[in-house]
């Protein structure tokens, strides 16, 4: 039924530039969760923590960007002669850092002490975090929504009727970036020792990794893709009126990629993130036209994809699964 | 257990630390929800209320002198107390701190300058977030302790705690402009209600679109009383004019979720003019969103979904442009009578804070609050139900220019208010101003971009002086 | 110079697995502990090791010490640097990696690259059979393989003591064989090795001195020689008769556990 | 064998509800305690008994109902599930649309109480069951991950059920605590003002009773379950399911129990949710209200009834008490009480004042407000550290203790 909509409407005369709008829309959507599921992946594998706080975290480092590059503006002022694009690309990059640290230092205090306990005891440890960043960081930087100061602002590349935002393409191309800094870090010695220690942690601690090390990276890198992903979800179109107190709850949204990949897959959480964004924005141009689907159906097309996709492979498209013996 | 011990000390201390610094270095930025200020030096009284809950509804009434007091009226001390309960944490806190704050101001000023004949008002603040269980447990904790509630933000949290109001006899300003809270006969006359309703307000923005020369109209709005209360009104005044609604996207708008729907609806309508009942943010996603697939239309959204920050935003060219913001009440920095008060009370309140039009709500919240105090006082009752009877013989309510002035007596068709503005955002203005780094201490107390007014001041379209309003435009 | 003294171990605040435990190991030797299924073997390598802290244990009497200096509060990594290395039981390979990545992370500690290059010449030659295997996930190899693997990446660190636990556990005979000769052969290139096994013939066979443990501390040591001649070693643990070749009673059995208390 | 607390002699008395005399007397006590609470009868506490106390009290009390039933399917079960919320809105829609009052845009049957509150249980179990599948062939964080994906799907549908749930953001009202034997004047009222007994009484404190005596049958309930037959069953499904179905512990089958029991319970507990707060909106049942309630569990100590219990007294009143520490704290530090020097640390009584916390209105840092919320997250995760077992397990480490004392173990 569904899918006769979809043909039906495939056929009217600007189906090409409404389907390029979408696909284009839909690819710069998935490739922010797909940073955020990565993060959350990334911490997943290396600790074993369901991290409730990496919307919390995503938003941080939203913020971050707003006061070193607007309100601070920092390292600019001390390179005024460069262009503002590279000044706020330096600004967007130390904000990144501060949250990776952000990230480590949870790890050591929180995450830390609580190394082989329950699971959901340290995904509650996770929440109290996820309160306490949020409600500190918007004390300080304000109720209302806060513009970054990128440097795109609403620009839009023109194809045809096909309109696409430049900070959609800069979306894309530093999640790519990321993906293949990731590769690359994967294959030094650290990101050894981090594989090992996700795969096994005592023998891993045998060999002389320091386990608690690995834990602190795989907290910074996961909370800079958070950053990276709050940052893209806080520019125009899509976060147009900046960073918000309600920025973390993407996180929640990109909770069904993490899962449709598989909890423990770094390559599943880049397609997860991928199906998710198109489905959203593939249901929302497709189907909102549909009166009996009711309002906001596009925002659950993500988790009926996740449970479709679980009753398949119990363990996600490319989740491990579980050895179970008796 | 003493690595564990010392760990725990260590997350209490960063946990401080992170809050000491947030307040040290805050310049320009503060915005921040401290309103508490009164709400600590008061609400101890109203937390140690341990004497028997002997309910104060069925309490006599003191009689001291000539004049009747009750709840929350000490007449030895002549201290009036009025409870606030603000959505400080929650979904409209942007808005509601600015108005609580602004409320907090203008009562100490008060206070400070001889109370009202003599009396002084005190103030108990509850954060509800926004959130129904909260605000009836905060309502619970305050009740037997205030006359009347200066502030009471949102639709459902008071819609759900309207029964005991009823049983209290508690008047209350709802920080909500829903058109039921016209109605006596579902507020039951106990609702303060401010300024025009979402419903009549999008009838007047339709009006000026009209004027405008619009013809085809979008609307897209959240679920809800707001949104829908909204939507009714687009839709009688779409028929009233003889305009097409091209695109319904009434009830479309989730908060939260990604707004592809909507963009595309508005985009393909190729609509004239777009009508929003959002909040700042979504409304911004929505303009942003339409604006990369094209969209030329001119814009419109109730009050509470602009926010003159959005002018620091990358969309602020689109708002320049194309936005007609709605008001009820005048921006920041006209000239008004009202106006001077307000901004020499502010300016010397909160020096450090930008300027922000949500002030004049809440202060002329308070000024009709102060008169309708004083019409209590000058009755020789201030029982809650004769402050409620004070109140609803209220018929100008003047706020200096600030908004129209207000009437409470006789029918809804009589008194409810169909005045309101319409302004233009003027990048320029604002940003020759000094944009985001606007204090209130500055030069002119800064502005926050809105003061001329194409409509010509307030001003009410035919379809809202035409309209017979007897009941809710969007029934809950 | 490895040596424990009087440790004793207590599992989540209350289960006592060592109470008491003493060994040695010098340099150049190769010693190996005994003892039957819970007798606290592994929770003694966990406790030299700097392990107990992942299955919440603690040492509370006692102490360890490693060429003079204690060691039995320090963690994993800095015990791996000062020179000890282990081989854990049920091999423990990080089946998802491949060999050469496995050998990676046993260099983890090392200093230089160039220590880590000869460190890996040195596992190659040792290890013909994985060199062909370089690139191959570690989960494909056969279970020989893997503990040599396992071996192999233990010695990445330029341990000077090794330590191994089991590691015949779950090989054939031939494989045994080999892993023995393994084992002497790394001793005699100047790694003195812990050998905690319960395959006590094999383990005699090639060590120095043994300790035989019983319930949480040693209830027996001495030259190998010595060990392998005793009665009741011969008896418990490497199942010669010697009473006539009948076959036991129940009787002897309860016979046999008063003697073993006697022993302790 | 009396006076020796720890001998059993048999599985049974081991198993029984009460097995030793101090526990007989202790929770005697409790009772009393109980009883007197909203009477303003305890020494103390009395205040508990003021509206607004025993308005959260009642809220806590709705809510433990709620935890007992996820403490049986997360706790006994070990299935994690973060969609209790959902299966409370379930319970809370069916109770409102047999016992509500219809109107023109909603519609509602107006039955009597015995009809509404029993089939708000079954009518969630009844979806249990059907989610309970879904259980058997996902597992762990899996599962957890699934039922999420429940409370979001349940907000789009009851965004879009007007008719049954009201106006999204608006809600509808729900029937309240009264008993009648069918539609018409109740014979019994527990939400209205009057005195009982020669008592007087406010509402809160009879719904107070009404959810007391539930919240006793409920537990009395899950003890019973988890010290019989089909308890074991869940338990060993928690531990080693596959074990457990070679030992003959048909899976599938327990797993649909614990589904179908625990969203009973939580179905109870929707429909009185509703009753004790008059009305709801469609926005209730989200995700935090999930969260919520694993904190309670873990936070008690899962698996148990009194680590329940003791989870829900915590997460729910933590706030208001929290609350009345900043107020007390801000206090102090105004009117230099004796604790003036500690609360003077914290409390920036002005502009160029040293703290954390503002009190004027202008003053930086964070209002109480946000401190309130702060100092949760801080609660939650201190007390998570120093005790990953929970409440429960505090209480047993301290009563091991005892009993092993002078000795350590």
């Amino acid at each position: 039924m569904i899918a006769a909509l979809v043909i039906a409407q495939a056929v009217t005369p600007n189906a090409i530039d409404k389907f390029g709008n979408a696909l284009a829309s839909g690819i710069a959507l998935g490739a922010i969760y797909a940073i955020l599921a990565l993060g959350f992946v990334i911490i997943f594998k290396a600790t074993q923590v369901v991290n409730f706080a990496h919307g919390g975290i995503a938003a941080f480092g939203a913020y971050m960007v707003v006061y070193f590059a607007t309100v601070l503006n920092v390292p600019g002022r001390w390179l005024s002669f460069l262009p503002f694009g590279v000044q706020w690309t330096l600004s967007a990059i130390l904000a990144i850092l501060v949250t990776a640290l952000l990230g480590v230092i949870i790890e050591r205090i929180v995450i830390r002490p609580m190394i082989g306990k329950a699971l959901f005891a340290v995904a509650m440890i996770t929440l109290g975090v996820d309160l306490i960043i949020r409600t500190i960081t918007v004390d300080y930087m304000g109720n209302q929504s806060r513009g970054l100061g990128d440097p795109w602002g609403a620009g839009v590349f023109v194809f045809g009727g096909i309109r696409i935002a430049h900070t959609q393409v800069v979306t894309v191309l530093v999640a790519m970036i990321a993906v293949g800094l990731l590769a690359w870090f994967f294959r030094t010695r650290t990101g050894t020792a981090m594989r090992a220690t996700a795969f096994d942690q005592e023998a891993a601690m045998a060999q002389g990794i320091s386990v608690g090390k690995v834990f602190a990276i795989a907290w910074g890198i996961g909370a800079a893709l958070a950053a990276i992903g709050g940052i893209f979800s806080s520019v125009f179109p899509r976060g147009a009126a900046g960073v918000t107190p309600f920025t973390a709850l993407i996180a929640f949204r990109a909770f069904p990629a993490v899962i449709i990949g598989g909890l423990d897959s770094i390559s599943g959480a880049i397609v997860g993130g991928m199906l998710v964004g198109l489905a959203e924005v593939f249901a929302a141009s497709y189907l909102g036209s549909v009166s009996w689907l009711g309002t906001g159906f596009a925002g659950i097309v993500a988790w009926l994809l996740m449970m479709a996709v679980l009753l398949i492979k119990p363990y996600g498209i490319f989740g491990t699964e579980e050895v179970r013996r008796v | 257990m003493r690595k564990r011990l010392s760990f725990l000390v260590m997350i209490v201390v960063i946990a401080l630390v992170a809050a000491a610094c947030s307040s040290s270095g805050d310049d320009d930025t503060t915005t921040t929800a401290d309103s508490g200020g009164s709400a600590t030096t008061t609400a101890p009284a109203a937390a140690t209320t341990t004497a028997p809950a002997a309910a104060t509804t069925t309490a006599p009434p003191d009689t001291s002198g000539d004049i009747k007091t009750g709840r929350g009226v000490d007449a030895d001390a002549k201290v009036i107390t009025i409870g606030m309960l603000a959505d400080l944490t929650g979904l409209f806190a942007p808005l509601v701190v600015d108005i609580t704050d602004s409320q907090l101001a203008f009562w100490d000023d008060v206070n400070a300058n001889g109370g009202i004949d003599g009396w002084t008002v005190e103030i108990v603040v509850e954060d509800t977030n926004y959130n129904v269980e909260q605000h009836i447990e905060k309502y619970e904790k305050i009740r037997n302790d205030v006359l009347a509630l200066g502030q009471s933000t949102g639709s459902p949290t008071n819609v759900a705690a309207l029964p005991k109001y009823k049983e209290d006899s508690m008047v209350f300003i709802p920080l909500s402009w829903y058109s039921g809270w016209a109605v006596p006969d579902f507020d039951g006359g106990l609702a303060m209600e401010q300024y025009t309703n979402y419903c009549i307000e999008a009838m007047n923005v339709l009006g000026f679109a009209n004027e405008m020369g619009a013809k085809t109209v979008a609307l897209a709005t959240f679920p809800g009383d707001y949104g829908q209360d909204g939507a009714a009104g687009v839709k009688k005044a779409v028929d009233f004019y003889g305009m097409e609604l091209v695109y319904d996207g009434e009830a479309a708008v989730i908060p939260g979720q990604d707004q592809t729907e909507v963009v595309t609806g508005i985009v393909s309508s190729g609509a004239d003019w777009t009508f929003l009942t959002t909040n700042p943010s979504t409304a911004a996603e929505i303009i942003g969103g339409a604006a990369q697939a094209g969209y030329t239309g001119a814009w419109t959204g109730s009050t509470p979904s602009y926010d003159f920050r959005l002018l620091d935003s990358p969309v602020a060219p689109i708002i320049d442009a194309s936005y007609y913001q709605s008001g009820y009440n005048v921006p920041w920095g006209t000239d008004v009578p009202g106006a001077a008060k307000m901004t020499e009370v502010l300016t010397a309140a909160y020096p450090d804070r930008r300027p922000s039009d949500a002030f004049a709500i809440g202060w002329s919240y308070s000024l009709s609050l102060q008169q309708a105090i004083k019409a209590a006082i000058d009755s020789g009752d201030i029982t809650p139900e004769g402050f409620a009877a004070a109140v609803n013989s209220l018929t100008a309510v003047d706020f200096g220019g600030l908004a129209p002035s207000q009437s409470y007596a006789g029918s809804s068709n009589e008194f409810v208010q169909r005045a309101s503005a319409i302004y233009k955002p003027s990048l320029e203005e604002y940003t020759a101003a000094g944009g985001a780094e606007q204090t209130l201490s500055q030069e002119g107390g800064g502005t926050t971009g809105s003061t001329e007014s194409p409509s010509g001041g307030f001003f009410t379209s035919d379809a809202a002086a035409a309209y017979d309003f007897s009941a809710a435009c969007y029934e809950l | 110079m490895l040596e424990v003294a009087n440790l004793e171990v207590v599992y989540n605040d209350v289960v006592l697995v060592l109470r008491g435990l003493s060994i040695e190991v010098r340099d150049g030797q190769i010693v190996a502990l005994l003892g039957a299924n819970g007798a606290g073997k592994t929770t003694s390598l966990r406790a030299i090791t700097g392990l107990l802290d992942v299955h919440e244990g603690d040492v509370t009497k006692g102490h360890v010490n490693w060429n003079g200096s204690r060691i039995d509060d320090k963690d994993a990594s800095h015990i791996v640097r000062a020179g000890i290395s282990q081989v854990m039981e049920g091999r423990r390979v990080f089946a998802e990696m491949s060999v050469d990545d496995n050998l990676k992370t046993g260099a983890i500690t090392n200093k230089s690259s160039s220590s880590e290059k000869s460190a890996y010449q040195r596992v190659m030659e040792m290890f013909p059979a994985l060199q062909s295997r370089r690139k191959d996930s570690a989960g494909y190899l056969s279970g020989g393989e893997q503990q040599m693997l396992a071996i192999g990446r233990a010695l990445m660190s330029n341990p000077k003591l090794l330590i191994l636990d089991e590691p015949s556990l779950g090989l054939a005979p031939m494989l045994v064989q080999q892993i023995r000769d393994i084992i002497v052969d790394i001793n005699k290139q100047g790694t003195s090795v812990l050998l905690i096994e319960q395959n006590a013939s094999m383990a005699l066979s090639i060590a120095d001195y043994g300790y035989i443990m019983e319930t949480g501390k040693v209830v027996m040591n001495g030259e190998s020689s010595k060990l392998l001649g005793d009665e009741d070693v011969q008896e418990f643990y490497l199942g010669l008769r010697t009473e006539g070749g009948e076959r036991k009673s129940f009787k002897d059995v309860k016979h046999y556990k008063r003697r073993k208390r006697w022993l302790s | 064998m009396r006076g020796r607390p720890l001998l059993f002699t048999s599985y049974p008395s081991e198993m029984k509800l009460l097995p030793t005399t101090t526990k007989r007397v202790s929770m005697a006590l409790l009772l009393v305690i109980v009883i007197l609470l909203p009477l303003h009868a305890l020494p103390f506490l009395g205040f508990l008994g003021d509206s607004d106390w025993l308005l959260i009290i009642d809220r806590m009390l709705v809510f433990a109902i709620a935890a007992l039933g996820l403490n049986l399917l997360t706790g006994v079960a070990g299935q994690v599930s973060l969609g209790h919320a959902f299966f409370m809105a379930v319970g809370a829609y069916t109770a409102v649309l047999l016992g509500g009052v219809s109107g023109n845009t909603i519609w509602g049957l107006g039955l009597p109480i015995w009809i509404w509150l029993p089939a708000a249980g079954a009518m969630a179990a009844l979806v249990g069951i059907l989610v309970a599948p879904t259980a058997v062939r996902v597992r762990g964080l899996y599962l957890a991950f699934v039922t999420l994906g429940l409370v979001f799907i349940g907000q789009y549908l009851w965004r879009n059920l007007g008719r049954i749930a009201g106006g999204p953001t608006t809600g509808r009202d729900w029937p309240p605590l009264e008993f009648a034997l069918w539609r018409g004047d109740p014979i019994i009222s527990f939400s209205t003002d009057s005195s009982w007994f020669g008592i007087e009484m406010i509402r809160s404190a009879k719904t107070y009773y009404v959810l007391l005596g539930l919240v006793i049958v409920f537990a009395v309930l899950a003890k019973n379950l988890m010290r019989t037959r089909i308890g074991r069953s869940w338990a060993s499904i928690r531990d080693r399911d596959i074990a457990a179905e070679v030992m003959g512990v048909a899976e599938a089958k327990g797993k649909t129990q614990a589904f179908a029991v625990s969203s009973f319970y939580a179905g109870i507990a929707g429909a009185l949710m509703g009753a004790v707060f008059g009305r709801l909106i469609p926005e209730t049942w989200d995700l935090l209200l999930s969260i919520e309630f694993i904190a309670i569990i873990l936070i008690g100590g899962a698996g148990t009834i009194t680590g329940t219990l003791l989870g829900t007294v915590f997460v729910v009143m933590l706030p208001r008490v929290v609350e009345e520490l900043t107020l007390w704290l801000a206090n102090q530090a105004e009117t230099g009480g004796a604790f003036a020097w500690i609360a003077d640390f914290f409390v920036a009584t002005g502009s160029d004042d040293f703290g954390f916390i503002s009190t004027s209105a202008a003053g930086p840092g964070l209002s109480i407000f946000q401190l309130n919320i702060v100092l949760f997250g801080v609660l939650i995760i201190v007390f998570l550290i120093a005790e990953p077992l929970g409440l429960y397990g505090i209480w047993i480490r301290v009563r091991n203790y005892w009993k092993g004392w002078p000795f350590t173990y």
